[in-house]
């Protein structure tokens, strides 16, 4: 699939397939959480487009920055928030990374610049933008990377978020994760021409669409994108992926044929990383099994941390709706 | 299909699914649009049926655009369509403001009467399934401030399946809201209805000792809140607003004059909501009747948060409610 | 400078110079009005842009639906409004299009499908959007022409409306009057990429830039633009026009050299129509004064109009908030 | 450059000019972003000048995108900068409520207290200048709903000049409503400030027989009123609210012990605006120190119309202020 990029030493494939690996069981694990009302509200899994994040993150230093949409544990874990922060925040607790007021579709982390979770469709792009424009006002060479659906791409703010970011030369790193479907409406419903990568021609900005089932094919062309906006330019990289699951835990799925389901699941990017890297002598089976350990291992304790973790008093109810630091 | 097929029982839901397709079967001029109300069936399955028995055109699915398809909804009624526009969740709607406050509401006045607008915008509001703060706020008594539109909360069997209708043969903009807690609801089916009147609040229980004001899930809220006072040997009347605009003052004043004392029940935010104005309008036209002042219990003043402990800490809740109506009985003027 | 539409007889000749005069005059008349305070509030004067909406409007039928924008005198004009009314209006009488409750801004009148008179900058798009779909849904042939400036392409509800009108192929007229400035906002400090005609790129839209000074090109490019709307596909057209005026009445005009508003001004589309008609023995000099003659009295009649109305009673401020008709 | 250069007078409009340039000299974070603030000067003339003096980068003009340049306020207010946009008017502000009240007012609580958001988001309000029904509401009571919003509405010199800065020391959004009738209000150059206080009332008329509360250009209105009932022996305390959220009960409580009857005078539509709030709260803590119900003298709930009658009609005036006080004070509890 992607023999364009063979030079993946051991060290690489090991973290790349680990990253993908970690995203996978988590969130299957949060299934199970889910059906004992362990986790509750909305949740939308990320299972299937687990290259993207993983391929697109490792591109990124500790300094730039990253948001996202409500389907974000990946992007968070790939960012490198803690998973037992994460797991404590879906249980609602307040050792939870937003100390159990977001859950789910609301994961923020300061300490790696990871600015959620939002909820809104597209709301987190004007932001990006916004982020990028104070790195650029303070002469510091950071990245924004902004991750949203293709469904986001019918709203104004993508379009608005779009131009503001070329036409003030802004680091903005737009990842439209095109899986198809936003919801239940086809990607043919929502837009009249459904070439992503395209539509960045409308504001002058570079652009590139990519196989989003293949890390390395990710890992590579988000490498590119993030050159050009380090460089002090937005990027549009669109990234061909696929969701496994249901949009969310209230899904009937009437909308998409079995089959596609089926189809696009051989393709599913740890199978084929995997096999990729077998294949060319990088990884060995026992690899991968030491690998599944060790998550298997994570993951467990994550849910660990999340269970012994206590409720936040009620008293504290309105805490944080301002700010209990004095002024500025 | 149906939520409890073949029973004379139906749910909240079922009830504006029935009255969603009697529109659509009625008149030819009534289209449903919005996100995912066809091949998806609603996000909370609402509309669920409705494409394969309407079809692709009067069952729209629309791209994530509220500005646009609210604002194509005003053009096709101004065009002689009857539109019913569905945006997702209430948050959301902020999306689509310009369009609703700026041409729906205001377009009729700004044209010296000449072009009325005759859309229906439907939303699903409130907190209490842990939504959190993106999905879960209760903005219809916010709406309410807009002159030009008609509000209406649907909170029983009856209000979900024929406010639909009633608010399709209204000349102007109406904004229904649907508290998405009482999607499960069951109840007994709905007789048939002509005339069906948005202009009036009930009185849903009649009591003597004090008035619950309140809509939508806070209705549930207290007549079960008023089922514990009752036992305690305190009778509330509990009114349910129905439409919070324009608001039915005569209703509340006078249940006013018979009870003499009133808590508004609201899960929306204290400050400047609908809480508010009605505790005014009491004050204004009955402040002589009032044995002690008119008492608000509102949703907490955050943004919803996720955890269920202090989700349900934010809302009103019949504890609460029956808690403040004790003290509220107990003060004398 | 179009030579290539010579086929121009007499009687359209006159037509279309009426318009324009028309529109030209009666907001000279305007201009004194405001001076008197006749006329209050924010005004915005289409002088310099005739030719858009005199070539836009001939290719519409009375059956097709009109929105524009807050400068929206000449396509209220063009459409056929009463000017009369339209004067009333401004005046703020009870006999104006709006009973005085639009002023200039905004514009009202059913009798010749014009709705208006749009105060929000692209606010009126999604509207008229709207109005083609109802046309489509009910199997009318109808074109809806939506006016608007240049200024509006970076709102949200540009994108928006282009995506849904293409995607459901409704038959609107995007027009857009590039005249170059958003108030005091050059296109260049707006948009990223300021070709506005090839952005229809990203939504499959059909698009054409025109000199939007010359009333014959306007006219041919609208022409051949309704013909594809009318079989129900959306088409944008850029009018590339430049207005000689201020943005609205309070305006210092700081962003814009003079020259280069003198240099606009030596393509006044009502000159170079007159010296191209003349060029091809199509007009005399008597054409255009009996012409000039003609709209001076209908401007006076409309002004007389005006003065002649009354207030709105005080009584009926809340009259319009709610429909007076009973249940349709 | 200068409206009334080199005296100690002073308008309303370059106070606030003044305002930006301390803030922009003062703090290199500090940017001003939004619709022609640079080449054109500022829609009401307000930032003239400014760009020549700060340059394109701090005096940031921008394309026509409310929602994605208030979003953009945001990130940059989150990346370490302290942006102050500007939305034209009140009514464009509509299509940036998803960012103003979804993300700007809601990260904070959502994320736990990891991202506080210092924005200030000012914007032109009001009616009186026959904008019409898209550019002459008044909508601070109505965003004074909102949870983790600050919302300031200067109304006299010194607030003009010095509510800014206090604002951008404000680790929280704050929303400053610029009346557009206030602009070419004339009066004394105010003092350096330090450490202006955003927090209370103010009363600006002392007096006994009742208390006018208001805020922005009902002020002056109220202010007018005054003076012709002091005329007629009646002395009211005009009381100027100056910060809609959080509403500052404790002076407004006070002054209902002195005077015992209040009426709100308020632009702003009156259901369920800010005038329902301040009447349900005086109700709610202060009952009983109350001679007659607290009335409300509103904005007609009409979209605005353009004439000048009409305008005037819709909005509270120094007659109809004075005249509803009379009734007031002759009413007896
Ligand atoms: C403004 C807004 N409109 C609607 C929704 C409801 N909604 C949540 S996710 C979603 C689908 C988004 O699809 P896409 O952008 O493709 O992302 P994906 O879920 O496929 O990752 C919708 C409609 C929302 N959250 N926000
Ligand atoms: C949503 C919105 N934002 C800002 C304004 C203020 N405003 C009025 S006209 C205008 C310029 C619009 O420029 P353009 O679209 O090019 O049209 P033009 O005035 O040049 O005809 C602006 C910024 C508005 N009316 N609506
Ligand atoms: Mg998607
Ligand atoms: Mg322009």
């Amino acid at each position: 699939m992607s023999g364009n990029f063979p030079t993946c030493d051991r060290d690489r494939a090991l973290r790349l397939l680990e990253q993908m690996i970690r995203i996978r069981r988590f969130e299957e694990k949060c299934v199970e959480l889910y059906g004992a009302q362990k986790i509750r509200g909305f949740m939308h899994l990320y299972i299937g487009e687990e290259a993207v994040a993983t391929g697109v993150m490792e591109q990124l230093c500790p300094e730039d920055a990253v948001s996202a949409t409500y389907r974000e544990h990946g992007q968070a874990l790939a960012r490198g928030v803690d998973p037992g922060k994460l797991m404590a925040e879906m249980y609602g607790k307040q050792q939870g990374c937003a100390r159990g007021r977001g859950g789910s579709m609301h994961i923020f982390d300061a300490s790696t610049r990871f600015y959620g979770g939002n909820g809104i469709v597209a709301g987190g792009l004007p932001v990006a933008v916004g982020l990028a424009l104070a790195d650029r006002m303070q002469n510091r060479r950071n990245v924004t990377a902004c991750f949203f659906g293709e469904g986001a791409v019918a709203e104004g703010e993508f379009h608005e978020s779009m131009n503001l970011a070329a036409l003030w030369r802004l680091p903005v790193l737009f990842v439209c994760e095109n899986n198809l479907y936003a919801m239940g409406t086809a990607l043919r419903i929502s837009e009249s021409a459904t070439d992503i990568a395209r539509k960045a021609e409308a504001y002058d900005v570079a652009s590139a669409a990519v196989d989003g089932m293949d890390v390395l094919a990710v890992a590579e062309a988000a490498r590119r994108a993030v050159d050009v906006v380090r460089e002090g330019r937005p990027y549009l990289l669109e990234c061909r992926t696929y969701r496994f699951r249901a949009h969310s835990m209230f899904d009937a799925e009437l909308y998409r044929p079995k089959e596609e389901v089926a189809q696009w699941k051989k393709r599913d990017p740890i199978t084929l990383f995997v096999a990729q890297m077998q294949d060319a002598g990088v990884l060995r089976d026992e690899d991968v099994r030491e690998l599944e350990r060790r998550v298997e291992r994570e993951v467990a304790e994550a849910v660990s941390f999340a269970e012994a973790g206590n409720w936040e008093p009620v008293e504290d109810l309105t805490r944080f709706v301002y700010s209990e630091k004095s002024r500025l | 299909m149906s939520d409890s097929a073949a029973t004379n029982k139906t749910t909240y839901r079922e009830a504006i699914r029935e009255g969603l397709r009697e529109a659509l079967c009625s008149d030819s001029r009534v289209f449903l649009m919005g996100e995912d109300v066809g091949h998806y069936g609603g996000c909370f399955a609402v509309s669920r049926g409705l494409l394969e028995e309407f079809g692709a055109e009067r069952v729209r699915d629309t791209p994530l655009a509220e500005s646009a398809f609210v604002g194509a909804g005003i053009g096709a009624a101004l065009g002689g369509m009857r539109p019913i526009v569905e945006i997702m969740t209430v948050n959301f709607s902020l999306l689509a403001l310009d369009q609703i406050m700026n041409t729906a509401a205001t377009l009729l006045h700004m044209s010296g009467g000449q072009f009325n607008v005759p859309i229906v915008i439907r939303m699903a509001t409130g907190g209490g399934k842990q939504l959190a703060a993106q999905h879960s706020h209760s903005l219809e008594g916010w709406y309410a401030h807009i002159p030009g539109l008609t509000i209406l909360t649907p909170a029983t069997m009856e209000d979900a399946r024929h406010m639909l209708g009633a608010a399709l043969r209204e000349p102007d903009p109406v904004l229904i809201f649907e508290n998405q807690t009482l999607y499960p609801l069951e109840g007994d089916s709905p007789e048939p209805a002509s005339n069906f009147d948005i202009t009036r609040a009930a009185v849903r229980r009649p009591g003597r000792d004090a008035t619950l004001v309140t809509y939508g899930a806070g209705l549930h809220k207290s007549l079960a809140a008023a089922e514990t006072l009752a036992a305690e040997g305190v009778d509330v009347e509990v009114l349910d607003l129905r439409v919070l605009r324009p608001l039915d003052d005569a209703t509340i004043i006078e249940s006013i004059g018979k009870t003499h004392r009133a808590l508004v029940v609201d899960d929306g935010w204290r400050s400047g909501g609908i809480s508010a104005e009605i505790a005014a309008r009491i004050m204004e036209q009955a402040f002589f009747e009032l044995d002690a002042p008119v008492a608000r219990l509102c949703g907490a003043e955050v943004p919803m948060p996720y955890s269920k402990h202090l989700e349900l800490a934010a809302l009103p809740q019949p504890e609460t409610i029956a808690e403040t109506v004790r003290k509220l009985v107990n003060k004398h003027g």
